[in-house]
């Protein structure tokens, strides 16, 4: 029964950490985006 | 950036504390209950999102700010994606303990409607080609079907009977054992914490598009900018 | 006494800007002429003095009896006609009339539509229902329908439009009469309409 | 020269003349329904050959006893929803089209257009439900205990209809795709009405002697705060 849970545990595991790995790349260019924008005004 | 970090630090240590520190709950078929940890924050989520959007409605409303209606937006969108969400990973626990993928249990039948509220939102956003009418109309039809939410509360779950006994995850329902009711609990602030996060970075995202269109309208003198120079790229695609 | 304030109105839809800081004040008796080519946003600006178009800058001010007027009671003193407008075309003229005035809360109804219909010279089509009317007959009947309530602004977008002779001295009885009622503002092309006005303003320069 | 009055007119005296203006706009509007039987006749055909589909199909023999009153209560409630959202934008749509939206916006109160309009769709909703509910009673051959809150039920229910989509049918007015659109908005605000007014004429087909027929005050709560919420609402979809 463990190894059933740990197996499901690591899936979610790495599908969250690809999540969190997207919205941080998404911070960084919207900051970067945001940035530029300021320079332009 | 510091409070993302612990974010994801957080989030991690409760998918490892659902599937590995708490026990099934009593009363579900082997580890069914697990679920719940995840499908209950989500719906949660959906349900706030859309309290977040009407409350933003009636802000642009009342002050006609462009932030407010991108703040609506935002938080229609996310709210519609926890709601697929909510209602997926709520059929797959009605597979796994009832036996069918949807038998209208009265929560399901209240996500469901909250589904068909929010693709009726995009719907109407999509129809009207004028954005300042068609921000108005949004703010408006989100503050109409938020009256309606009450009587889906309230009204469905004692028309309709429920299939099945209050299951002992309901939060409304103390009866969980401690364990499993820190987990839930910590589960819920890290959807939330998590749905903050994304709906902050939707609203800039709103906000530098709503910019681009900005700089095109000051920048330019009295003639029409569209046929003084080649078409702007607006809408879609990544901002460059 | 009745004075209008139009101050750095402006418009645009999306990216296409249809006119930036105009401004002019208008006291009883003035009438002003707006002229520009097509697309120039003559209708879009008459539509703005009437309210029925928000500005996307800039404000429309009126005041009566140096009071000022806000949005909410504007109706009450504007008078608009336009090629986009239509009456109901079930009802007959004296049909049309008569709700308006019942909707403007006008309490003597009925003979003041008679002669309203008198004056624009429809009285005796009053039985007949607007689907049956020529065009230039439609566009008296929205003049009529204009002046019904005696608006001290009246807003006339190509007034003449499909009018025959008779018909275009009726609409300049109607502009010279208002001068003693307060302020006309006039959006056209044509140069015989521009004439009637004291002043001009040129949407295209 | 045609001879001018110079008397000043008597301008309207307040709130008083709210009721007056509406009820000029719900004539006018009946009195062009009359001449054209423009909504009248899609909400009829759509009810009578729904009306006529359902019972050939069904019959009044094919489904039992025991299973009739619900049954019987969600597909007259079907027939009555869809279409009442097969005329009820009309009266809307109809003023767009022909260009006299602008002529009744410089002339009448919002609130009073709201209002006027709203009586005009219940008189359509009223029509629907004389003609529409005794037949289906007769060829369905449904059996009710307890008529006098069958009903109340479907004249609430009605009220219900004609209050929720009201506000929706001029908010679609000028947007593409109209007709799907008006349906689309409309269902999700509706749905709570229709359980309700579902599960009210099932319990009057019963006869279940429910004193205090809580379906019926839950259909009074919907008209109610719908029609009040249209009322603050309806300036703002109605002015640009």
């Amino acid at each position: 029964m463990k190894e059933g849970l740990t197996f499901v545990m690591a899936v979610n595991l790495i599908i969250w950490c690809g999540i969190a790995l997207y919205l941080f790349i998404l911070d960084k260019r919207i900051k970067a985006l945001e940035t530029s924008m300021k320079e332009k005004e | 950036m510091v409070q993302k970090i612990l974010l994801t630090i957080w989030m991690a240590v409760i998918i490892v504390a659902a599937f590995l520190y708490t026990e099934a709950a009593v009363g579900f078929p082997g580890q069914t209950s697990r679920i719940l940890f995840f499908h209950v924050p989500q719906s949660w989520v959906a349900t706030l999102s859309f309290l977040v959007s009407m409350a933003a409605s009636v802000v642009y409303l009342a002050k006609r700010k462009l932030k407010a209606d991108h703040v609506a937006q935002s938080a229609a969108e996310l709210g519609f994606l926890f709601c697929i969400l909510a209602t997926v990973t709520g059929s797959i626990f009605a597979k796994a303990t009832w036996g069918s993928f949807w038998n209208w249990d009265p929560r399901e039948t209240s996500i469901v409607i909250l589904l068909t509220i929010y693709g009726a939102y995009f719907a109407l956003r999509s129809a009207i080609s004028d954005p300042d009418r068609c921000r108005v109309l949004a703010a408006v039809y989100s503050i109409l079907a938020f009256v309606t939410v009450p009587f889906l509360v309230f009204v469905v779950p004692r028309i309709t009977a429920s299939l099945h006994p209050e299951n002992t995850m309901n939060p409304a329902n103390p009866g969980m054992d401690p364990r499993t009711l820190t987990v839930f609990l910590g589960s819920l602030f890290a959807y939330t914490a998590l749905y903050l996060w994304m709906l902050r970075l939707r609203i800039r995202i709103l906000n530098l598009e709503s910019l681009k269109v900005r700089d095109l309208f000051r920048g330019r003198g009295g003639g029409n900018p569209k046929t003084e120079n080649e078409q702007p790229r607006m809408k879609g695609g990544r901002a460059q | 006494m009745f004075t209008l304030r139009v101050s750095d109105i402006g418009k645009h839809y999306g990216e296409t800007l249809l006119f930036r800081n105009i401004s002019f004040e208008l006291h009883k008796g003035d009438v002003l002429a707006i002229t520009g080519w097509n697309g120039a946003g003559k209708s879009t600006l008459l539509r703005i003095l009437a309210g029925l178009v928000r500005p996307s800058a800039g404000a429309v001010e009126m005041f009566f009896n140096g009071k000022p007027v806000e949005k909410e009671s504007r109706r009450r003193f504007i008078g608009m006609v336009a090629p986009a407008f239509s009456l109901y075309d079930e009802l007959t003229g004296l049909e049309n009339m008569e709700f308006f005035a019942t909707v403007r809360g006008l309490s003597d109804g009925g003979d003041h539509c008679l002669d309203t219909l008198h004056r624009v010279g429809l009285s005796d089509h009053a039985g007949k229902t607007c689907r049956d009317y020529s065009s230039g007959m439609k566009q008296r009947l929205k003049l009529a329908q204009a002046l019904l309530h005696e608006p001290p602004l009246l807003l006339l977008d190509e007034p003449g439009s499909n009018l025959d002779s008779r018909g275009i001295t009726i609409v300049e009885e109607i502009i010279a009469e208002q001068r003693t009622l307060g302020v006309t503002v006039i959006a056209s092309n044509e140069k015989r309409e521009a004439d009637y006005a004291d002043r001009v303003f040129n949407l295209s320069e | 020269m045609p001879q001018t009055k110079s008397v000043k007119r008597t301008t309207r005296t307040e709130s008083s003349t709210y009721l007056n203006e509406a009820i000029a706009i719900w004539f006018r509007d009946m009195r062009s329904e009359f001449r054209t039987r423009y909504a009248l006749n899609a909400i009829l055909m759509f009810a009578v050959t729904t009306l006529i589909a359902v019972s050939f199909a069904i019959g009044s023999f094919r489904i039992d006893e025991s299973e009739r009153p619900f049954l019987y209560a969600v597909l007259l409630w079907i027939i009555l929803t869809f279409s009442a959202l097969s005329g009820l934008s009309r009266s809307f749509v109809k003023e767009e089209e022909a260009g006299t939206i602008d002529v009744l916006k410089l002339s009448a109160r919002p609130q009073a257009v709201f209002l006027g309009k709203l009586l005009f769709n219940l008189s359509l909703l009223g029509a629907l439900g004389v003609v529409i509910v005794p037949t289906f009673i007769l060829l369905m051959a449904y059996q009710i205990n307890f008529p006098v809150f069958f009903t109340t039920m479907i004249i609430t229910g009605c009220l219900g209809l004609g209050a929720g989509t009201t506000i929706i049918a001029a908010m679609i007015a000028r947007a593409s795709g109209r007709g799907a659109l008006f349906s689309v908005l409309s269902l999700p605000l509706l749905l709570p009405l229709m359980i309700t007014c579902i599960k009210g004429c099932e319990r009057a087909a019963i006869g279940y002697d429910s004193a205090g027929w809580p379906e019926v005050k839950i259909a009074v709560a919907y008209v109610i705060i719908m029609i009040t919420m249209s009322l603050f609402l309806f300036s703002l979809v109605w002015e640009e």
